[in-house]
């Protein structure tokens, strides 16, 4: 249970992200909540490489002897983080339009697409 | 170099290679991008017909990225594949076609649809995007390059749905909405490739179903792909990006957004049938799916008939459609387990729901291509303040009453066919959902009665003597879909059988799946 | 009423994420790693880097990164899509 | 955005083409040691920033053209994709230049080793085209959205 911290770490990030997403009302903390989620996963899926003791996985000027961790969740980290801000960039420039026509950021006032 | 060998990875190379060309050649001549546009999507169009053949007659395929050679799945020694791979099979291909067939007459439409619009550039580089995304979505065999592809998906078709947020606040809004929730679920779909990954220490989608237990954590991934990916489908509970995000686009995007929810329905059958299949406990994933149907069917066509935006409307039966497709399919999973049952009734209810995947695509294009026409001309999508249309758009008027008649299940056309299929076969299994479907299909036919009526019948009105048909390359693009829709529905079972069977059986039968990439066929 | 529903939806989905991070396997003791063995042992003579996870992102999973770069070359065109001056 | 104080424009004087500098370093050194194209991208483009934030975005724009750095975001992603298509006689991103003995195509010592530049193959050219995509596309991301920021202020006061 202890030793699954890390884990639970990530967790609680995405679950702080999900509670904004469904609770908060202003696009800019939208926005945050999806960039919590995206924080918790990147960190779950970081964690997931880890080895007890192990180096980074790069051969220049390398401890010796050492086992590495292992590289794929590093890969697929790297991969997601890039995706993370380019989504990140877009949803701040659609809250950005959407103030600009609107001049108000709550999405009780926002709301003119409904039924 | 044989270059019949590299067709899986030219269809998306080509349109991604025009993608990142058009803001360059955008700048020397802003007509050329359009013509660009068709150009690669027509290459790719041909090539994806090709392949189509070659699967068809000799076999799934699998393209290796970085490889020795394509087909080198398994480098010495390895029981497992290590690189990024395509790997394209009857069903990957059926989704493929669509993909091919919407984005080309979406460009074609786009020529003279858009030509009012200033960034064309930008628009016609995020329509290939969009393309390229659907395509690697429904061609990967790994999926974590799944998850990739679908955040290339959204993120296109968001910047494309409010493409017009420039003058008006309502496309940004329905472009936050889709950005929201497909970030939600490409974020989740990425947890559940974590939870494989940490457990499996895999990637690859056939490898993954090799080994998969039913563990607790695999129930976990499960849980979140089959809800985030319906979401993304527009299934009802998580519907209300649905109507928002079809309305407010672009008619040409609208059709295409069609298709790219019907990737992530695709992704969905995906992960159920191949690479669950019967470890999981297929009656009760079953009927899940089942309940999504039945909710998206019903409650997508109770709010249709009150919406008075046409583009709304037909959003909204975009919704209740896609229900007929989880309840075909639902059906099929959920007698997976019992031989004898899918054998009477599982395959055709399965065949039924393919089938009309496939059929949505062209008639709802269509109808949503029409939609744009009329406001293009008139420059309002309010039902109210159209009429007498008919007088002065003939084309549009008789491509508008073959969509109808199409998604009405009316019998000359596709989705009679479809529709036939599944109420006989989900009749057997239950008769209360085959009523329940019927039901929905006569009030999809009231509805559109109601629209044409509103539209294209009546005087005259003064407001719109001005009006006249739409240009050229509208008509040829709502032509080339209502041609495939006539001949769907004349020749329904040369369809079924060469097209839609192989691809029912590509998904029941996971052990072909598997076994394309790890051996032993 | 919407809230009620909301948090319950809120605490579903969260015990079921912390119920898997209790079910996932010890941190830092990987059961399975034949594909990150294969990398660590074989990225070097393979593609000439020294760096493996480098190696890893533009030669074994290449595909991934084209999508990745493509998903910012979206995102830029889309940015700028939506920022555009002149509308006619 | 209104320029800041001369203080942090003097600081960013001295320090936004080292910045640059060791953003190329970790591109082109992306194959032997941490980093890469992506890293090395992220950190010009936040040399870019750094200047935005001192300068303001009207300033900044003098200097920095949109249109230069939209150029270089299509011609990176087409280097790149160019770099996977030459890759075709065999397969798409098939690395073709490792252990080939021309550019880039040295050997590499098994096993811990100081690390040679000449290695790697087709990776350091993919790690120049996405540095280059990735520092233009964010410049391009972060010019655009301040120039965006000014343009609703200004429609706010009138």
């Amino acid at each position: 249970m202890i030793g699954n911290f890390p884990y639970i770490a990530a967790i609680i990030f995405i679950g702080l992200g999900i509670y904004t997403l469904m609770f908060k009302k202003n696009l800019i903390k939208i926005a945050i909540g999806v960039v919590l989620i995206q924080n918790g996963v990147n960190l779950f899926l970081i964690t997931l490489g880890y080895i007890k003791g192990a180096v980074a996985p790069i051969y220049t000027y390398a401890p010796s002897g050492q086992i590495m961790v292992l590289p794929t969740p590093q890969a697929l980290t790297l991969t997601s983080i890039v995706i993370g801000i380019a989504t990140t960039a877009l949803i701040l420039s659609i809250a950005m339009m959407i103030y600009k026509h609107y001049g108000t950021l709550d999405t009780d006032q926002v709301r003119r697409l409904r039924g | 170099m044989n270059l019949s060998n590299h067709i899986p990875i030219l269809i998306i190379a080509i349109p991604l290679l025009a993608a990142f060309l058009v803001p360059l050649i955008g700048r020397i001549n802003k007509k050329a991008t359009g013509i660009l546009t068709t150009l690669a999507l027509s290459v790719s169009l041909i090539l994806t017909i090709i392949l189509a053949v070659k699967i068809l007659t000799v076999g799934p395929q699998v393209y290796v990225f970085g490889a020795q050679s394509p087909a080198l799945t398994l480098p010495s020694g390895l029981k497992f594949p290590i690189r990024i791979m395509f790997q394209i099979d009857a069903m990957g291909i059926f989704m493929g076609l669509i993909t091919a067939v919407v984005s080309f007459s979406g460009a074609v439409y786009s020529l003279t649809f858009m030509e009012q619009h200033s960034g064309l550039d930008k628009y016609y580089s995020l329509l290939l995007l969009l393309t390229v995304g659907m395509f690697s979505m429904e061609f990967t065999g790994d999926i974590f390059n799944f998850f990739v592809f679908l955040e290339v998906a959204s993120i296109a078709a968001v910047a494309l749905i409010s493409f017009r947020g420039v003058d008006l606040g309502e496309p940004a809004e329905a472009g936050f909405k889709y950005m929201v929730v497909s970030s939600i679920s490409a974020l989740m779909v990425l947890f559940a490739v974590g939870i494989f990954y940490g457990q499996y220490d895999l990637l690859n989608f056939a490898a993954i179903a090799s080994v998969v237990k039913y563990s607790q954590l695999d129930k976990i991934a499960l849980g979140l792909l089959v809800p985030v990916l319906a979401m993304k489908a527009g299934a009802v509970p998580m519907h209300m990006w649905t109507p928002d995000a079809y309305s407010e686009a672009p008619a040409p995007i609208s059709m295409i957004l069609v298709a790219a929810s019907q990737a992530s329905l695709y992704a969905l059958f995906r992960v159920t049938f191949s690479l669950y299949n019967i470890t999981l406990n297929t009656l009760a994933v079953g009927w899940i799916i089942i309940i999504f149907g039945l909710l998206s069917m019903f409650i997508g066509v109770t709010m249709a008939i009150i919406q008075k935006d046409i583009k709304r409307l037909m959003a909204y039966h975009a919704i209740s459609q896609t229900g007929y497709m989880f309840l075909g399919v639902g059906v099929g999973l959920a007698v997976l387990a019992n031989p004898v049952a899918l054998s009477q009734y599982g395959i055709t209810a399965m065949e039924g729901g393919i089938f009309h995947i496939m059929n949505h695509a062209m008639y709802k294009g269509l109808l949503f291509l029409t939609a744009g026409a009329l406001f293009f001309r008139t420059g309002t999508k309010d039902l109210n303040k159209m009429g007498g249309l008919a007088h002065s758009m003939k084309y549009t008027t008789i491509f508008f009453i073959i969509g109808a008649a199409a998604i009405a299940g009316l019998p000359p056309f596709n989705g009679f066919a479809s529709k036939l299929l599944i109420y006989e076969s989900v009749y057997r299994f239950n008769p209360l959902l085959s009523i329940i479907a019927m039901v929905v299909s006569i009030l999809t036919l009231a509805s559109f009665v109601k629209v044409f009526h509103s539209a294209f019948l009546g005087p005259k009105l003064p407001q719109f003597r001005e009006v006249k048909e739409v240009p050229k390359s509208m008509v040829w693009a709502m032509a080339i879909l209502s041609c495939i829709i006539i001949f769907f529905g004349l020749f329904p079972d040369l369809i079924v059988k060469n097209l839609v069977h192989p691809a029912v059986m590509a998904l029941i039968e996971q052990f072909k799946y598997t076994g394309t990439v790890l051996g032993g066929i | 009423m919407k809230k009620i529903i909301f948090g319950i939806a809120f605490i579903i989905f969260f015990s079921f994420l912390i119920v898997s991070a209790i079910n996932m396997r010890q941190f830092g003791e990987p059961i399975f790693s034949e594909m990150d063995d294969y990398f660590i042992e074989n990225a070097q003579s393979e593609t000439g880097a020294n760096n493996v996870v480098t190696s890893i992102v533009f030669d074994y999973r290449g595909f991934d990164t084209l999508g990745e770069a493509t998903v910012l070359f979206a995102a830029a065109v889309g940015i700028i899509a939506l920022f555009r001056r002149v509308t006619k | 955005m209104k320029q800041m104080s001369r203080i942090v424009r003097t600081v960013t004087n001295l320090i936004y083409g080292f910045i640059i500098i060791f953003g190329f370093y970790v591109i082109l050194h992306g194959h032997l040691t941490p980093g890469g194209g992506f890293q090395g991208g992220a950190i010009v483009a936040s040399a870019f920033a750094l200047l935005l934030i001192s300068y303001g975005a009207l300033n900044t724009e003098k200097l920095l053209k949109k249109d230069l750095l939209s150029i270089l975001e299509s011609g990176g992603l087409t280097m790149f994709i160019g770099t996977a298509f030459l890759g075709l006689g065999i397969t798409f991103f098939y690395n073709f230049l490792a252990n080939s003995g021309s550019w880039f195509g040295d050997a590499a010592v098994i096993g811990i080793n100081p690390g040679n530049m000449n290695t790697g193959g087709v990776i350091p050219l993919m790690n120049i085209a996405v540095g280059l995509e990735v520092l233009s596309a964010l410049g391009v991301i972060v010019l655009v959205m301040a120039s965006g920021a000014e343009f609703t202020k200004k429609k706010e006061n009138s």
